[in-house]
């Protein structure tokens, strides 16, 4: 049925001949083919876990994780974004550079902190400190937790798409080791921006995809309400990502998931974090950083000569 | 992320066909070949309309010295994604449609006797989303600037990140940015030119990390295309938003060179880097750490910046 | 640039007589005694007012252990410069005013038991102002703390440049970044705290340069004072101006700390930094060039981190 | 005389003795005796001429010294700043970045360029065009022509003092020569942030100063109108710069001053530029930073056990 769909997309369009209706009816009943119920509603699951409202927050693994934390403001330019929210934190007897989304547990704080979706300034913080950090040998450790970097006039204006670059070159370019965690959403270029890590991780039950479902199943099903198929098919869950090798790990979450039990998630994180920069202190700055690039140039699938590579 | 859906129907269309079309801006009926000779300028009004990348490659490039680099690479289909159609059939009819294997050509070339390495996207290859072949290619690309020292130019045009590739097509932003600064480490000059459209993940990834950005006239460039941000704040937004003009004003581009000057000017821009490069490989003073560079070509550099013929001049 | 002429008055006034005082703020009267007991921060509203430099030095600083730095220096007067009064007169008038030798004192001292090299401004010697003492004192902190590698603290408060030293003062900015250049280069944490008010050239020079910028609460902090910039755009400027608070939401300084919390504080940051530098020097892998470094201390800034008794939590 | 008056100042103020008109009269017969009318015009000429509305501006050398120029636009932050312009120049067979304030010359573009006066963006232009030519190995040449940094309350939000500030640092920093041009009216923090160099020279005809005569009049003479005074008091003319150690150099103007004879000028400015670049490029960069920092560490008078230090 899917060659015989191909088939009539290329026939040539006759005056007279509508095959639109054909070729909708048949992709309708291939959808419906294709889809796992089962699997849909599970992988729903996880995008909901994701986006849970009592999940734990970068600021609640930070309050959690480390004895002392003191946070800097300010991109230095133009403004201070609380979406994105940084600083130096006491661990395990020496200083970590801390930065991470922050969502806003209430409705005061998720306004004031745009829902997690920062604007230029917090790329721009976000640079400045981990640029400080690099000069004082301060690891750094990175929490995404976005639905995306927010889609505002201003924010185009200001240079969105320059500050998420430079973001990711000023990660490319780190001396120092650096640990990206995804703790819930992880959402397309705005999440990547503080992720281009030695080590990227991920919590069992967050997401991190290209593009939420709800926008990829407008675009491409022409319908928002086939997000959850979407969802299924973008492969945003941990398992599917570790499977890709996106991730280069995903920390299991307390029973029932992080939102159950903060003091518990928070253990894991520290304890992964502690395991991660072990690792990569141990390696040169310089090799870390040839690591970290021959790591995210062998991202990607395509063939080659014929070859499938990865 | 993956902006496959900007609109582009205001600025040009599909430039591809044949016959006779009107401009969009000024209305103005346009043989296919008045266009052509004219570098899909209009001559009445000046738009510009898009340019595949192989016409792009032939109008920038000095004859017969196209040598394309990895050509042979094709995209796979790794997480086997089918939404209202299968992934490999759309980069099927993709290359059909393009005569293209992807949204992205890379080579090395002259240009007014200069050598460069080129990337080109084509918009009309699946809205020149970046999926993993992009990457790659863009990773090669930069690999022989590193070898051969020849500059580096990209020509931009690109809704977004490749969806049907997940969360690949986003780590491509990742891959390309640290190609650019592997680049950077050398130096080698990187120059970008932003065409109608670039937004999305190339926009946020290595469009946007060039020593110098050059920008068409009237291209739409943002992260965040106009449908996103009329969803998020519920208002139409005026026709300025994101342009080339808008961006030089806002100080994220460098300059707006029209497509009938960009192959004289690149070469005066990549002189002047090379120039900066030669010279500081002719150092006076002795050596500490040996430095792979190449020596002789100063006299090079120094013969191309001696050889602007319309040297950019303005006035208060 | 040199913003002598700065209204301080709305801010709490000469806080060096003794005697009661109303607060400007709260209007709520208050002893000397009661003021300088609670480090001169009204103990009804928080006003903060102004400090002088000793009395900041006694504030923060563990009693015995400061030591001056370049304490001899004395200002000339290269210009011979004459206004309704002789340079020199003005300098001796401040001296006996304020029993400064100039508008910053520079020392070695122990904060909380950790070492640190202290640069501290006073407004009442001649608003504040740098001249080339102020730039040659700063110059010799830098280098004690070069030499040393203890942290580098500056408490600003400077209406701008000197104006009686004309061009050398202006320079001081020009000197004091060149400094601040080089204790980057080791490095040597550097944290400047910005106190009312903060203006012209230093704030423009290093006093903006810190690794981390504390404010004081409600302090004035901007380039071009608020009576310039009124008789620019000929309007009045609202009360918050320029203040801390402005500052924070406008990403300039990393936050605002109460003067009576600023003790606390500063240790705590600077053992994290100085964590960061300690750890940094103790390499796990061999080190290909030998590098100036303090080997042993890791275990001191280690102590200093664990000991923080007072941890910064914020919720959402 | 003068001694009277410090004794005056002195005593008490004591009730019912009213010292200050007094005071006042005396001041006033000081200045009168300390004004010299002559040197007063002298200076104030210089003055004008380093303003006049004819004198070559910093685009005005660019065309007129360099075959070729790219200006290069932009902060990458939040906008393009007229007042400052920069770019590549082909200059001498070789490359070299060109930066410098503009005034431009008729009304609109005055408007434009705001007299000359940067915003934060022209000052994160310089910097970004001044680590762009640090990467090539590009040497970097500045024009010093403003009235100062534009005092307005958007300017002071997006941090006109760190932008400046970091323009100085960026200029310490460089690893590539850097020679500064004082071209006409060097006014304040806004002038230097754009000549911290190896060699910052003068035009005979240029002023270089801390604060503007009139600006200097007012505060401290309590009188706008004293502003010649001010302007010889301020010692701010091109020989009195040279005396005081502040500059390396002053370059003579054509007969009459440079708005007489722009080609001449230019001509000028070439060979010294030229001049300035041979010496600094036989210098190896680290000696050449070393340099400069001496250089600026050295400025400044005072005294120390009692013996006065330049
Ligand atoms: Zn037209
Ligand atoms: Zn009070």
């Amino acid at each position: 049925m899917r060659k015989r769909l191909t088939e009539l997309r290329r026939l040539p369009t006759l005056p007279g001949v509508h095959l639109k209706d054909e070729i909708a009816k048949i992709s309708h009943r291939l959808i419906e083919l294709n889809r796992n119920r089962q699997l849909d509603r599970a992988v729903w699951d996880k995008v909901e876990l994701a986006r849970h409202p009592k999940r734990p927050y970068t600021l609640d693994y930070i309050h959690l994780m480390f004895p002392g934390f003191i946070e800097l403001r300010g991109d230095r330019c133009f403004g201070d974004d609380p979406a994105i929210v940084g600083g130096l934190a006491a661990y395990m007897g020496r200083t970590i550079m801390v930065i991470g989304h922050q969502k806003g547990r209430d409705l005061g704080a998720r306004t004031r902190r745009n829902f997690g979706m920062p604007r230029p300034e917090g790329y721009r913080k976000a640079q400045r400190l981990m640029n400080l950090a690099d000069k004082f040998g301060i690891p750094v450790f990175t929490m995404i937790d976005t639905p995306g970097a927010y889609p505002g006039v201003a924010a185009e204006e200001r240079g969105q798409a320059g500050a998420i670059s430079r973001s990711l070159l000023c990660m490319a370019r780190l001396n120092v080791p650096t640990v990206a965690l995804v703790i819930g959403e992880g959402g397309s270029g705005g999440a990547l921006a503080l992720a281009l890590a030695d080590r990227v991780l991920m919590l069992e039950n967050s997401i991190y995809s290209v593009i939420s479902p709800e926008s990829c199943a407008a675009i491409l099903w022409k319908d928002a309400g086939e997000a959850h198929l979407a969802a299924q098919t973008l492969k945003l869950t941990s398992s599917n990502l570790i499977e890709l090798g996106a991730v280069d790990g995903v920390l299991p979450e307390p029973r029932g998931g992080a939102h159950r039990d903060h003091e518990a998630a928070a253990e894991i994180v520290k304890d992964a974090l502690e395991d991660s920069l072990r690792e990569l202190e141990a390696i040169h700055p310089r090799v870390r950083r040839q690591e970290r690039f021959q790591k995210f140039r062998r991202m990607g699938v395509w063939k080659e000569n014929g070859m499938t590579l990865f | 992320m993956a902006r496959v859906s900007v609109d582009i129907s205001r600025r040009g269309g599909d430039s591809t066909f044949g016959g006779a079309q009107s401009c969009p801006a000024c209305k103005q009926l346009l043989s296919s070949e008045q266009l052509e000779a004219n570098l899909r300028v209009c001559p009445e009004c000046g738009n510009h309309f898009r340019v595949g990348a192989r016409e792009r490659v032939a109008q920038l490039v000095d004859s017969g010295t196209w040598g394309e680099i990895a050509g042979n690479l094709r995209s796979a289909d790794p997480l086997e994604f089918f939404d209202l159609r299968p992934y490999p059939e759309r980069i099927e009819e993709a290359e059909y449609e393009t005569g293209l294997a992807e949204a992205m050509i890379t080579g090395t070339c002259r240009i007014h006797k200069m050598d460069v390495v080129l990337a080109v996207m084509d918009f009309s290859f699946l809205g020149g989303s970046m999926g993993s072949v992009v990457g790659e290619k863009f990773w090669r690309a930069v690999e022989t600037a590193i070898d051969t020292h020849f500059p580096l130019v990209a020509i931009c045009a690109s809704g977004g990140a490749r969806m049907q590739e997940g969360i690949l097509s986003l780590l491509q932003m990742a891959k390309t940015t640290c190609a650019v600064e592997l680049l950077g480490g050398v130096p080698v000059p990187f120059v970008t030119v932003l065409t109608h459209p670039t937004t999305g993940g190339v926009m946020a990834s290595f469009a946007t990390l060039a020593d110098v950005i050059i920008a068409e006239p009237g291209a739409l460039l943002c992260f965040s295309g106009p449908r996103v941000i009329e969803q998020t704040i519920k208002e139409k937004l005026p026709d300025d938003f994101g342009r080339a003009e808008s961006n030089l004003d806002h100080g994220q581009v460098d300059m707006i060179i029209s497509r009938l000057e960009l192959k004289d000017r690149l070469v005066q821009i990549l002189g002047m880097l090379e120039g900066g490069v030669a010279c500081a490989l002719e150092p006076l003073w002795e050596e500490e750490e040996s430095r792979p560079g190449r020596r002789g070509t100063l006299a090079q550099a120094l013969d191309r910046i001696k050889a602007f013929a319309n040297p950019s001049r303005r006035s208060s």
